[in-house]
C-alpha cells in the first residue's frame, strides 16, 4: 500500500512539478538554438510563481465556467498523471482506466477551456475555441487509430500493458508498424500540445493564435493554472510517448532501484524529445490553419499504415 | 333449297350493313348521314325478319317489328330535329382524311375477320359465316366515333356501333332473349334522347357541336 | 317479396318525386326511400346470410352472398348520400330551381334502383341494361348545374360510358353464345352459365372476357378505361360523386367478378390473374402519376378511385382466399372511405366555391369539423391503420406475396407510397395555413355530416377487428366468387 | 531542416554575455540589477505589453531590438506577451491620441495588479514634436499613473531597458529617466 | 399464469390504462385547456412510471403474453415480452417520464394557440404506441402500432403547422416514414409466407426455411424500412426537419426514443428473426452507421437551429448506436458471439444513455425557445446568467453527449471502442480495415461531437445575449428545471455507476446472441476481454472530485494572491464591447466548413452596398454562408424532379379530348383481343 502511494506520489511530483521544468528546457534549447541565451529553464517556476501573487481580472461577461476550467484543467491533468504508467508497469491507479480514459480526460479539459474560450464573449476567444475544437476533432480519428495499431500488436489496451510488453520485446524498433503509430502519434501530440506546426505558443498575433486566443483573457492564479495544465499536459504527452514507444528503463517490478531507474530514464527520453520538439520547432514554420488537415490527414495515413502493416506481419 | 339460300342472304344483308357503315365515312353532311343510319338499320330489321322466318320465332319477328319502329322511324327523327334546330355548321374535317380513313378500315375489316375467327368456326349455326363481319361493323362504329369531330357524328357512329352488336347477336345466337333486347332497346332510346339533349345544351354553351372545344377537362 | 320491394322502393319514390310539388314532401318522400331502402336492404342481406338464395320474378332477380354484399354497399351508402344530399341540395338551389331540384331527387332514386337491379338480377343482359342505365340516370346528375364543366363531363361520362358498356354487351353475347348450345336460352343466367362454365369453348369465352374486360373495366374505371372518371366524378354534385365512386365503380367491379367467376372455371384461373393485375397496375401507375401533384381536390379523389379500384384488381388478380378476401374487404372500405371523402368535399366546396387546392386553404380553421374528418378519411384512404383499407390492402398484398410475383407487390406498394405522399402533400395544403378572407369561420351543414359517424365505425371496425358476422357474410360471397378457406 | 540545424550549430551565440565587455557594461550592469529586483517583486519574471498610443514606431523598432538576440530580453525572464491581462507591465510609447486615449486607460484597467507603467520616448513624456497638435490628448502620463518616464527619440534599448528596472525600483514614485542621466547605480 | 406474469400484465394494463385516461381526459376536458393540459400529461406519465416498472420487471426475467385473437384478424393482436422488448420499453419510459412533467409545464404556452384535446391525445397514443410496437409478437399487431407511433408523432409534429416549414417537415416525416412502412411491409409478409408464420416469436426459429434470396431481400427490407425510422445516413432527411418542428417535449421523445424503434428492429434483424446473418449484412450496417455518424455530426455542427442541432446530433448517436449493432453482426457472422454480446450492449447502453440525455438537451432548448422565443442560435447567448439552472442542466447534457468523463455517455462509448477495437480477433484483413475505419470514425464523431456541443453550449448560453429576446429571457418554471435536473441526475449516475445496469444488458444480449459478453465487471469497474481494456468510473469521477477540491486548497495554502477584480472583456482597448464582436455560432463551423467543404458544398454570397458618393464608404455588407445538403440536392431533389416532371408530362394523357379517349379504349380492347386470341 504504501509503495503504491509512493508511486502515485511520485508520478504526481513529476508530472506536476517537472512541467514548468520541461517548458523551460524546451524554451532554453529554442533559445539557444535561436542563437539567443534565452531563460533559464527554471523561468517557468518563476512565471508561475508571480502569477500566482497577482489580482486575477476577469470579464464582467464570463460566468462560473470560466473560472471553473482551469480548476478542472489542473484537475483532469492530475488524474492523467495518476494514470499514466511513467514509472513502472504497475502503476497503482491503473485500473481507473486505459489510454481511451485518457484521451477522453484530455478532451474533457479541451472542451470546457473551449467553453471557457467562448465564455467572455471577444472574438478572439471565439476564434481560439473554434479552432482548438478543430484540430482536437481531427486528431482524434489518429489517437484513436494509433491506439488500435497498438491494442494490434500487444492485443491490449491498458497502458501498463502495452509498456510491459513493449518492455520485454527486443525487436520493437525494428517494427516497421511500431515506428509508423509512433511518428503519427508524435504527430498529434504536437497538435493537441500546441506545438509547431500546428500552433505557435510563442506568437504574439491574436490572428494566427489557437490555444493562446482561448486564454488571452485568463490572468493571476487563473493564468498560472493554465499554463502549469499545459505543461503537464506536454509532459504526460511526451511521457506517453516514450514509455509506450520506446519502454526501455521502466520498471517491471517495484523495487525502489528500478523505481530509480525508471525515474532517470524518463528524465533523459522526455528530455531527448523535447529536445527533439524544440529542434523542430526551430526549423519549421506554422502552418496556415486550414493546412493543418493535411498534417493531420497525413499523421492518420501513417496511423493507418501502421495498422495495415501489423494487419500483414500477423 | 330454303337452307341454301338462307345463309347467302344473311352474308348479303350483313354487307349491307356492313356498307352502310363504310359510306357513313365518306359522308359528310349531317342529314344523309341520319339517313344512312335509318338504311343500315331498316337493312338490319329486313335481316332479323328473315331471320325470324327461317327460325319461326315470334319473339325475333318482335324484336325485328321494334327495331325498325325504333331505329327506322323514332330515331332517324328525333336526330333529323336535332340537324334542323342546330342548323348549317361549317363542317370541320375529321381527323383522317377519307383516303386514309379506308385505309385504316380495311385494316379493322381484317383485324376483325382474325378475332372472330374462332367464334366463327365453332359456331354450328348457318349465320355464323358472317360474324366478323358484323364485328367489323362495331370497330368501323368505333373508329367513326375518334376520328370524327362532330358530337352529332359520334353519336351516330354510337348507334351504328350499337346496330353491329346487334346483328352480332343476331348472327351468333339469333338475338338474346326478348326482354334484354327491350331492355337494349331502351337504353338505346334513352341514350339517345339524352345525348339530343346534350347536343342541344352543347350548342347553347359552345357555339358549336364540335367536340373538340370540349376540352377543358384536363389533368 | 322483400327482393321485390328493395327494386320497386326507389322506383315508386322517384315517380311520386316527380308527382308531388312542396318541397318537404319532396325531401320527405327521399330520405324516407333512402332509410327504407336501407332497411329491406339490410333485411334482404340478413336473409341471405342466414343461408337463403333469395330468387324472384322468375329466377330474373337472385340474390346471393355477392350480391347481398353489394345490395348492403348501395343501400348503407345511398342513405348516407341521401342524407347529406337533403342538407346539400338545400344550400345550393332555393325554392325557385324546384325543377331542378325535383330532377335531382328523382334520378338520385333511378340512379339507386339501377344499380340495385344490376346487382339483384340473375339475367347477365338485364345486368347489362341496368349498367347501362346508371349511365343515363346519372348523365343528367353530372350536369346537374348545367355549367361548360359539367357538360363537358357529362358529354364524356356518356360517350365513352355507352361505348364501353357497348362493348360489355357483345362480351355478353359471346358468353350466351357459348353457353346457348349447352344450356339453351336461360345461358343468359348466370347461374346457368357458371353451371355449363366448364363445358364452353375456351377460346370464345376468351375472346368474351376481353370485351367483358374492357367494356366492364370502362365503367369501373380502369386504366386505360378510366378517362372519362375524374371528368364525371369531380363535376357531379357531392353526394352523388360519393355515390359514383364509392358505388357505381364497385357495381362495374362486380360484373367483372360475376363473369370472372365462369372465365375461370371455363379457362382456368392462371387466364384472368395477369390481366387482372396487369390492368389493375396499369391502374394504380395511371392515378400515382395525377396524384403526385393534384390541383383539384375533386377530381384528386377521383384519381384515388381509380387507384384502388386497380387494388382491387391486384387483389382479384392475385387470387386465392386472401386476395380475393382483401379485393371485398377493400370494395366495401373503400365505398366507405371514398364516399365519405366526397362528401366533405361537398362541405368545403360550399364553403370556398373552388375546387382548386391551392385556393383552399386553412381549413382546420375555417370549420375544424370538416377537417377533422377530411384529415381521417384521407389517412384512411391511403391505407393508414387503424382504418379498414389498411387491413384489406395489407390481405391483398399478402396473397400478392403468397401467390404472384413479388415484384407486383413492391411495384404496387411503391405506387401506393407515391400517392401518399402526392396525396398527403395536397391534402396538408388545404388544411393548414390561414384561410382566405372571404370565407367566414365555422362548418356548413355539420349536422349533415352526422352519418358519417357510421362510415368512420365502420371503418375502424373493419379495420381493427374481424366479427365473425362479417367473416360469415364476406365467406358467402368468396363461395359464389368460388374461392373457399383452404 | 538539416541545412538550418547545421547554420545554427555553426552559429555561436550572440547574445552579449554576461562577462564584461567594455561598450556593454552597462547593459550588463543592468541586466544584473533588472535581474534582483525583478526578483524581488515579480519573482524574476515580468511580462511587458506594449502599447503603441500614438508613436511614430521610432520607440517600437527599439523595443523590438530588445527581442533580438543581442538584447535577448527573454533572458532576463521578461517577455512581451500578448494580452494586458498577462501582462505586469505596460510599455507605452507616444503622445496619447485622442484616438488612443480611452483604449490606453482600458488597457491599463485590464492589467492585474501589481503593474508597472513605462513611458517610453520623448512623445510619451510630453508629446515631443507633436505638443499641441489636435489630435493629442497629452502625455502618457495624463491618462494613466506612469512609473517611470523613458525620454529620447527614440530612447536605446539600453535605455528601455534601464527604465523598466527603475520601475521595477521605484514603483509608485514618478521618475524621468533621460539619455543624459547617464548609468543608474 | 403465473404471478410474475400477473404483474407484467398488471403492470401494461396499468400504462395503457394511464395512457388511456390520459388521452380520454384531455380529450373529455377539451373545452378547459388548462385541465387538459394536466390530464393529458398527468395520464401520460402514470402511464409512463407503469412502463417503466414493466421494463424493470422484464429485464429482470418477467414475461408477459397476451393475445386477443379477435383484435387484429390474420394472427391477432399479441404481446410478448422479452429481455430486449423489456429493454426497450424501459428506454422509452425513461425519456417519458421527464417529457411528461417537462409537458405540463411546456405546453401551457400553448392554450390558446393549439389545441390541447389533440396534443394530449396525441401524446398519449405515441406513448403507447411506442410501448406497443416494442412489445408486438405479431405482424399485424406491429404495423399497426408502427403506424399509429408514426401518426401520433406527425399529428404531435403539425401541432405549429401555421408555418410552412412545420408543414414540410411534417409532409416530409410522414412520407418517410411510410415509405419505410411500405418496405416493412414487404419485407414482414416475405418472411411471413418464407416462414409460415406471423408470430414474430417463431421466427427465429423458423427463419433457417428461408431461401438465400428471400433472407436477403428480407433483410435488405426490413434494414430499410427500420433504417428510415431510426434516421440513418441517407434516409435520415426528414429527421432534421421533423424534430425541431415539434414541440420540445415530443422532440425529445422523437430524438430520444421513437428513432430508437428503428435499432430496436434492426437489432430484431440483426440477432434474432432472421438466425445468424451473412457478413455483409454487419458490413453494410456498419458502413451506414459509421457515415451516418461523421454525416449527421457534421450537419449539426454548421447548423445554427439549436433544435435542428440537436435533431442532426441524433443522426450522429444513431450512427454510433448502430456502430454496435453492425460489429455485432459482424463478430456474430464470424463466431465470435461473446463480442458480439459485448458490442451489443454497448449498443443497448448507448440507447439507453441517449434516451436521457437526448430529451434533456431537447428540454432544454425547449426552456430556452420559451423564454426567447427563437431557435436560431445566433440570437441568443448570455442565457447562464439569466437561466442558470437551465444552463447547468444543459451543460451536463452537453457532457454527456460528448462522451466525456465522467457522464453516461462516455461509459458507452468507450465500450463501444473496446468492442470495435476487439475486432483484430477476427482473422480477415478486409473486415479489420473495415473496422479500423468505423474505428477512425468513431473517434472522428466524438471529437466533432465535442466540437458540436461547444459551440451548442457556448453560443446559446455563454457571453452576451445577442438579441433583445435573450436579453430578457427569463428563467423556466420549476416543472420544467425539475425534470431537466432529473435527467442530468440521470446522466451523471449512469455515468458513475453503470455496472448493475451493464450486467442486466449482457444477460439481455446473452439471449439474442447465445453467449454472455466478453466482458467482467467487478463492482465499481469494467473489465473488457481478460483485462484488455478497465475503466472504473466511479473511481474517476471520485478522483476527479476530490482532485477539482484539492487544487483551491492548495492554492491557499501556498498563499496564492485570492484578488478577484471584474472588468470588461479585453477587446483592444475597443470603446464598445457589444455582442456584435462576440464569435457568432456560423464563425465557430466555419474551420469544419472548410475542411469538409467537400461535403457541405457551402455557399458563399457577399454583399456590400457601397456608399453612392464613394467607394471607400460601406453602407451596408450582408454575408450569407449556407452550406447545402448533399443528399437533397444529388439524391432527393433529382428524383423528386424526375417524378414531379414525368407526371406532369405524363398529364397529358388526359388531355381533354373525347377521341383520344375513345382511342385508348379501342386500342386497349385491340391489345387484349390479340392477347386472347
Amino acid at each position: 500500500m504504501i509503495t503504491k502511494i509512493a508511486i502515485e506520489t511520485i508520478q504526481l511530483l513529476i508530472v506536476g512539478l517537472g512541467a514548468p521544468l520541461l517548458v523551460g528546457l524546451v524554451r532554453r534549447v529554442k533559445a539557444r538554438l535561436q542563437g539567443r541565451r534565452g531563460a533559464g529553464v527554471l523561468q517557468p517556476y518563476a512565471d508561475l510563481r508571480k502569477l500566482l501573487a497577482k489580482e486575477a481580472v476577469v470579464s464582467e461577461t464570463t460566468s462560473w465556467i470560466f473560472r471553473f476550467t482551469p480548476y478542472l484543467l489542473v484537475a483532469t491533468m492530475l488524474l492523467s498523471a495518476l494514470l499514466v504508467p511513467l514509472l513502472t508497469t504497475r502503476t497503482p491507479l491503473g485500473f481507473l482506466g486505459n489510454i481511451i480514459v485518457l484521451m477522453y480526460l484530455f478532451l474533457l479539459g479541451t472542451f470546457f477551456l473551449a467553453l471557457a474560450g467562448l465564455d467572455a464573449g471577444s472574438a478572439f476567444g471565439g476564434m481560439g475555441s473554434s479552432r482548438e475544437m478543430a484540430v482536437a476533432a481531427l486528431a482524434e480519428p489518429t489517437v484513436m487509430i494509433a491506439i488500435f495499431a497498438m491494442a494490434l500488436r500487444v492485443g491490449n489496451t491498458e497502458l501498463d500493458e502495452i509498456v510491459r510488453r513493449g518492455a520485454t520485446d527486443s525487436l520493437l524498433l525494428l517494427t516497421p508498424g511500431h515506428l509508423l503509430a509512433f511518428l503519427a502519434f508524435f504527430i498529434v501530440a504536437l497538435a493537441e500540445t500546441g506545438r509547431l506546426p500546428v500552433d505557435n505558443p510563442a506568437t504574439h498575433l491574436e490572428l494566427t493564435m489557437i490555444h493562446e486566443a482561448m486564454v488571452l483573457e485568463y490572468s493571476g492564479r487563473y493564468l498560472m493554472l493554465i499554463e502549469w495544465a499545459a505543461g503537464m499536459k506536454l509532459l504526460i504527452f511526451l511521457a506517453l510517448l516514450s514509455n509506450l514507444f520506446f519502454p526501455w528503463g521502466v520498471a517491471l517490478t517495484v523495487t525502489p532501484a528500478a523505481v530509480a531507474v525508471a525515474c532517470v530514464a524518463l528524465v533523459l527520453k522526455v528530455g531527448a524529445l523535447a529536445v527533439g520538439i524544440a529542434m523542430l520547432e526551430t526549423a519549421v514554420a506554422k502552418l496556415r490553419l486550414f493546412r493543418l488537415p493535411a498534417l493531420l490527414s497525413g499523421s492518420f495515413a501513417l496511423a493507418l499504415l501502421a495498422v495495415v502493416s501489423f494487419l500483414f506481419v500477423k | 333449297m330454303v337452307a341454301e339460300l338462307f345463309p347467302k342472304l344473311v352474308t348479303l344483308l350483313s354487307f349491307t350493313v356492313l356498307g352502310a357503315a363504310f359510306l357513313l365515312i365518306v359522308r359528310r353532311d349531317l342529314a344523309g348521314q341520319v339517313r344512312l343510319f335509318a338504311v343500315q338499320s331498316l337493312t338490319l330489321a329486313v335481316l332479323a325478319a328473315v331471320i325470324a322466318a327461317f327460325t319461326r320465332s315470334i319473339e325475333l319477328a318482335g324484336v325485328a317489328a321494334a327495331l325498325a319502329l325504333l331505329k327506322v322511324v323514332v330515331i332517324p327523327r328525333v336526330l333529323t330535329r336535332a340537324v334542323a334546330k342546330i342548323g348549317l355548321q361549317p363542317a370541320a374535317l375529321p381527323y383522317l382524311g377519307t383516303p386514309a380513313t379506308l385505309v385504316v378500315c380495311g385494316g379493322l375489316v381484317t383485324i376483325a375477320f382474325y378475332v372472330m375467327a374462332p367464334v366463327a368456326a365453332s359456331n354450328p349455326l348457318p349465320t355464323a359465316e358472317a360474324i366478323p363481319i358484323a364485328f367489323a361493323g362495331v370497330l368501323i362504329g368505333f373508329f367513326v366515333m375518334i376520328n370524327r369531330r362532330r358530337a352529332l357524328t359520334q353519336i351516330l357512329g354510337f348507334l351504328m356501333l350499337e346496330n353491329s352488336i346487334f346483328l352480332l347477336a343476331l348472327l351468333a345466337t339469333y338475338g338474346v332473349p326478348f326482354i334484354v333486347e327491350m331492355g337494349v332497346f331502351l337504353d338505346v332510346l334513352v341514350a339517345v334522347l339524352i345525348m339530343e339533349v346534350f347536343i342541344y345544351r352543347i350548342k347553347e354553351n359552345f357555339d358549336s357541336i364540335e367536340v373538340d372545344r370540349l376540352g377543358r377537362l384536363k389533368g | 317479396m322483400m327482393l321485390v320491394a328493395l327494386l320497386l322502393m326507389p322506383l315508386i319514390a322517384s315517380a311520386l318525386i316527380m308527382l308531388v310539388r312542396p318541397r318537404v314532401w319532396l325531401e320527405i318522400i327521399h330520405a324516407l326511400a333512402a332509410l327504407s331502402g336501407l332497411a329491406v336492404g339490410l333485411m334482404v342481406a340478413a336473409r341471405v346470410w342466414r343461408g337463403d338464395v333469395p330468387v324472384a320474378v322468375g329466377g330474373l332477380l337472385r340474390v346471393d352472398g355477392l350480391s347481398a354484399l353489394m345490395v348492403v354497399v348501395i343501400t348503407l351508402l345511398g342513405a348516407i348520400a341521401a342524407l347529406y344530399g337533403l342538407g346539400y341540395i338545400r344550400v345550393e338551389y332555393d325554392d325557385s330551381h324546384l325543377p331542378r331540384v325535383r330532377g335531382f331527387f328523382a334520378l338520385f332514386h333511378l340512379f339507386i334502383f339501377t344499380m340495385l337491379l344490376a346487382v339483384t338480377t340473375d339475367n347477365l343482359g338485364i345486368m347489362w341494361v341496368a349498367i347501362e342505365g346508371t349511365t343515363l340516370a346519372t348523365a343528367f346528375l353530372v350536369n346537374l348545374h348545367n355549367t361548360p364543366r359539367s357538360l363537358e363531363a357529362a358529354y364524356k361520362y356518356l360517350i365513352l360510358s355507352s361505348v364501353g358498356i357497348a362493348l360489355a354487351f357483345i362480351g355478353t353475347v359471346l358468353f350466351y353464345y357459348a353457353g346457348v348450345s349447352r344450356a339453351g336460352e336461360i345461358a343468359v343466367n348466370w347461374t346457368s352459365l357458371r353451371a355449363a362454365a366448364s363445358t364452353l369453348n375456351p377460346q370464345v369465352v376468351r375472346l368474351a372476357f376481353a370485351f367483358i374486360l374492357v367494356g366492364y373495366g370502362t365503367k369501373a374505371g380502369l386504366a386505360p378505361m378510366h378517362t372519362w372518371l375524374p371528368d364525371a366524378h369531380s363535376e357531379a354534385p357531392a353526394p352523388i360523386s360519393a355515390l359514383m365512386s364509392g358505388v357505381l365503380l364497385n357495381v362495374g367491379l362486380y360484373a367483372l367478378m360475376r363473369f370472372k367467376v365462369v372465365v375461370d372455371i371455363a379457362v382456368g384461373a392462371h387466364f384472368t390473374g395477369p390481366w387482372l393485375l396487369g390492368i389493375g397496375l396499369l391502374s394504380l401507375t395511371v392515378a400515382a402519376v395525377f396524384l403526385v401533384v393534384p390541383r383539384n381536390y375533386k377530381r384528386m379523389l377521383a384519381y384515388s378511385s381509380v387507384e384502388h379500384i386497380g387494388v382491387i384488381c391486384m387483389g382479384l388478380g392475385f387470387g386465392g382466399y386472401w386476395g380475393v378476401l382483401g379485393a371485398l374487404l377493400h370494395v366495401v372500405n373503400h365505398a366507405l372511405s371514398k364516399s365519405l371523402l366526397f362528401i366533405l368535399s361537398g362541405n368545403i366546396l360550399l364553403k370556398y366555391q373552388t375546387t382548386d387546392i391551392l385556393r383552399v386553404r386553412g381549413l382546420w380553421r375555417a370549420s375544424p369539423l370538416t377537417a377533422g374528418a377530411f384529415t381521417a378519411g384521407t389517412l384512411a384512404l391511403l391505407g393508414v391503420p387503424p382504418f379498414g383499407l389498411f387491413m384489406s390492402e395489407f390481405l391483398i398484398f399478402r396473397a400478392g406475396v403468397e401467390s404472384g410475383p413479388v415484384w407486383v407487390v413492391i411495384l404496387g406498394v411503391a405506387l401506393l407510397a407515391v400517392v401518399f405522399a402526392g396525396m398527403l402533400g395536397s391534402v396538408n395544403r388545404m388544411l393548414y395555413g390561414t384561410p382566405p378572407e372571404k370565407v367566414e369561420h365555422g362548418d356548413v351543414l355539420s349536422w349533415s355530416l352526422a352519418p358519417l359517424v357510421v362510415n368512420f365505425a365502420l371503418l375502424l371496425v373493419l379495420g381493427l377487428t374481424f366479427p365473425d358476422a362479417v367473416a360469415d357474410a364476406l365467406d358467402q360471397a368468396l363461395r359464389v366468387l368460388g374461392v373457399s378457406r383452404a | 531542416m538539416r541545412a538550418l540545424l547545421r547554420k545554427i550549430w555553426t552559429t555561436p551565440v550572440v547574445a552579449e554575455p554576461l562577462a564584461p565587455a567594455d561598450d556593454d557594461r552597462q547593459i550588463e550592469a543592468m541586466a544584473r540589477q533588472v535581474d534582483a529586483r525583478a526578483q524581488r517583486l515579480f519573482g524574476r519574471s515580468l511580462h511587458i505589453r506594449e502599447v503603441d498610443a500614438g508613436s511614430c514606431n521610432g520607440c517600437e523598432l527599439e523595443i523590438g531590438a530588445l527581442n533580438n538576440p543581442y538584447y535577448d530580453l527573454e533572458r532576463f525572464g521578461m517577455h512581451f506577451v500578448a494580452s494586458p491581462r498577462h501582462a505586469d507591465c505596460l510599455l507605452v510609447t507616444g503622445p496619447v491620441t485622442r484616438n488612443m486615449a480611452d483604449p490606453l486607460k482600458r488597457t491599463y484597467d485590464a492589467t492585474p495588479d501589481p503593474k508597472i507603467v513605462v513611458a517610453v520616448g520623448d512623445c510619451a513624456r510630453d508629446c515631443g514634436i507633436f505638443a499641441g497638435g489636435y489630435g493629442v490628448v497629452g502625455p502618457v502620463s495624463a491618462i494613466v499613473p506612469v512609473d517611470v518616464v523613458v525620454g529620447g527619440c527614440p530612447p536605446t534599448p539600453q535605455l528601455i531597458l534601464a527604465g523598466i528596472l527603475a520601475a521595477l525600483d521605484r514603483r509608485g514614485t514618478f521618475q524621468r529617466i533621460h539619455p543624459t542621466d547617464g548609468p543608474i547605480a | 399464469m403465473t404471478s410474475s406474469e400477473t404483474l407484467t400484465l398488471n403492470l401494461l394494463l396499468l400504462a395503457l390504462g394511464g395512457f388511456g385516461v390520459g388521452a380520454a381526459g384531455a380529450v373529455l376536458a377539451a373545452c378547459r385547456p388548462g385541465v387538459s393540459r394536466w390530464a393529458g400529461h398527468v395520464g401520460a406519465l402514470v402511464g409512463a412510471m407503469a412502463a417503466f416498472a414493466l421494463g424493470v420487471a422484464g429485464l429482470a426475467g418477467g414475461t408477459l403474453d397476451v393475445a386477443i385473437p379477435a383484435l387484429l384478424p390474420v394472427g391477432g393482436f399479441s404481446l410478448g415480452m422479452d429481455r430486449l422488448s423489456a429493454f426497450f420499453v424501459l428506454v422509452i419510459a425513461t425519456a417519458a417520464i421527464p417529457s411528461a412533467i417537462y409537458a405540463i409545464a411546456y405546453t401551457r404556452a400553448y392554450e390558446g394557440r393549439s389545441s390541447l384535446a389533440g396534443m394530449g391525445l396525441g401524446f398519449n397514443a405515441f406513448l403507447a404506441g411506442m410501448v406497443l410496437v416494442a412489445l408486438a409478437r405479431n405482424v399485424l399487431t406491429f404495423l399497426v402500432m408502427w403506424e399509429a407511433m408514426s401518426l401520433a408523432s406527425y399529428f404531435l409534429v403539425m401541432t405549429e403547422a401555421e408555418h410552412r416549414e412545420t408543414q414540410y417537415a411534417g409532409w416530409l416525416y410522414l412520407v418517410t416514414t411510410h415509405a419505410g412502412f411500405a418496405c416493412l411491409l414487404i419485407g414482414f409478409l416475405l418472411m411471413a409466407q418464407g416462414t409460415g408464420t406471423m408470430n414474430l416469436g417463431e421466427w427465429r426459429a423458423a427463419s433457417a426455411a428461408l431461401s438465400d434470396p428471400v433472407r436477403h431481400a428480407v433483410f435488405v427490407l426490413l434494414a430499410l424500412g427500420f433504417g428510415a425510422k431510426a434516421g440513418v445516413v441517407p434516409l435520415h432527411i426528414w429527421l432534421p426537419k421533423a424534430h425541431p418542428a415539434a414541440p420540445s417535449h415530443v422532440s425529445a421523445l422523437m430524438s430520444g426514443v421513437m428513432i430508437k424503434l428503428g435499432v430496436y428492429g434492426l437489432i430484431r434483424i440483426g440477432f434474432d428473426w432472421l438466425g445468424v446473418g451473412v457478413s455483409w449484412w454487419g458490413g453494410a450496417v456498419l458502413v451506414v452507421a459509421a457515415v451516418s455518424a461523421v454525416l449527421g455530426v457534421l450537419y449539426a455542427l454548421v447548423e445554427q437551429d439549436l433544435k435542428c442541432l440537436l435533431a442532426y446530433s441524433s443522426v450522429e448517436n444513431i450512427g454510433i448506436i448502430l456502430l454496435g449493432v453492425g460489429a455485432g453482426m459482424l463478430f456474430q457472422s464470424y463466431h465470435l458471439d461473446a463480442l458480439a454480446s459485448l458490442a451489443l450492449v454497448a449498443s443497448l447502453y448507448h440507447t439507453l444513455n441517449h434516451a436521457v440525455f437526448k430529451p434533456l438537451l431537447f428540454m432544454g432548448a425547449g426552456a430556452v425557445v420559451h423564454a426567447t422565443g427563437t431557435r436560431n442560435m445566433e440570437e441568443m447567448g448570455g442565457l447562464i446568467k439569466r437561466m442558470p439552472q437551465t444552463a447547468a442542466c444543459f451543460l451536463v447534457g452537453s457532457v454527456a453527449i460528448a462522451a466525456l468523463p465522467p457522464f453516461n455517455g462516455f461509459i458507452s462509448e468507450w465500450l463501444m471502442f473496446q468492442s470495435l477495437l476487439l475486432s483484430f480477433q477476427i482473422s480477415a484483413t478486409g473486415i479489420n480495415l473495415l473496422f479500423a475505419l468505423s474505428i477512425a470514425a468513431l473517434a472522428l464523431t466524438s471529437g466533432l461531437a465535442a466540437a458540436c456541443f461547444v459551440k451548442a453550449f457556448g453560443i446559446t448560453f455563454l457571453a452576451l445575449p445577442r438579441s433583445e429576446q435573450a436579453e430578457r429571457a427569463h428563467e423556466a418554471p420549476w416543472a420544467m428545471r425539475g425534470t431537466m435536473a432529473m435527467s442530468a441526475v440521470a446522466c451523471l449516475a449512469l455515468g458513475m455507476a453503470p455496472v448493475g445496469l451493464l450486467r442486466l444488458l449482457t444477460v439481455t444480449a446473452a439471449d439474442l446472441t447465445g453467449t454472455d459478453a466478453d466482458v467482467r465487471f467487478n463492482w465499481n469497474g469494467i473489465v473488457a476481454n481478460d483485462a484488455f481494456a478497465v475503466v472504473s468510473p466511479l473511481w474517476i469521477a471520485v478522483a476527479l472530485v476530490s482532485l477539482l477540491a484539492l487544487v483551491p486548497i492548495v492554492l491557499r495554502i501556498i498563499g496564492a494572491n485570492g484578488g478577484r477584480r471584474a472588468y470588461e472583456t479585453w477587446g483592444c482597448g475597443r470603446a464598445l464591447q457589444t455582442a456584435r464582436f462576440e464569435y457568432t455560432g456560423t464563425a465557430f463551423a466555419n474551420p469544419f466548413k472548410r475542411v469538409f467543404g467537400l461535403l457541405y458544398r457551402p455557399v458563399k454570397e457577399l454583399d456590400i452596398q457601397f456608399h453612392p458618393e464613394s467607394r471607400l464608404f460601406v453602407e451596408t455588407i450582408a454575408y450569407r454562408n449556407e452550406t447545402r445538403s448533399i443528399f437533397e440536392e444529388v439524391l432527393y431533389g433529382p428524383i423528386s424532379r424526375l417524378v414531379q416532371r414525368g407526371a406532369q408530362r405524363a398529364r397529358i394523357v388526359q388531355s381533354g379530348s373525347v377521341h383520344l379517349y375513345l382511342l385508348y379504349i379501342f386500342v386497349a380492347l385491340v391489345v387484349l383481343l390479340a392477347l386472347a386470341g
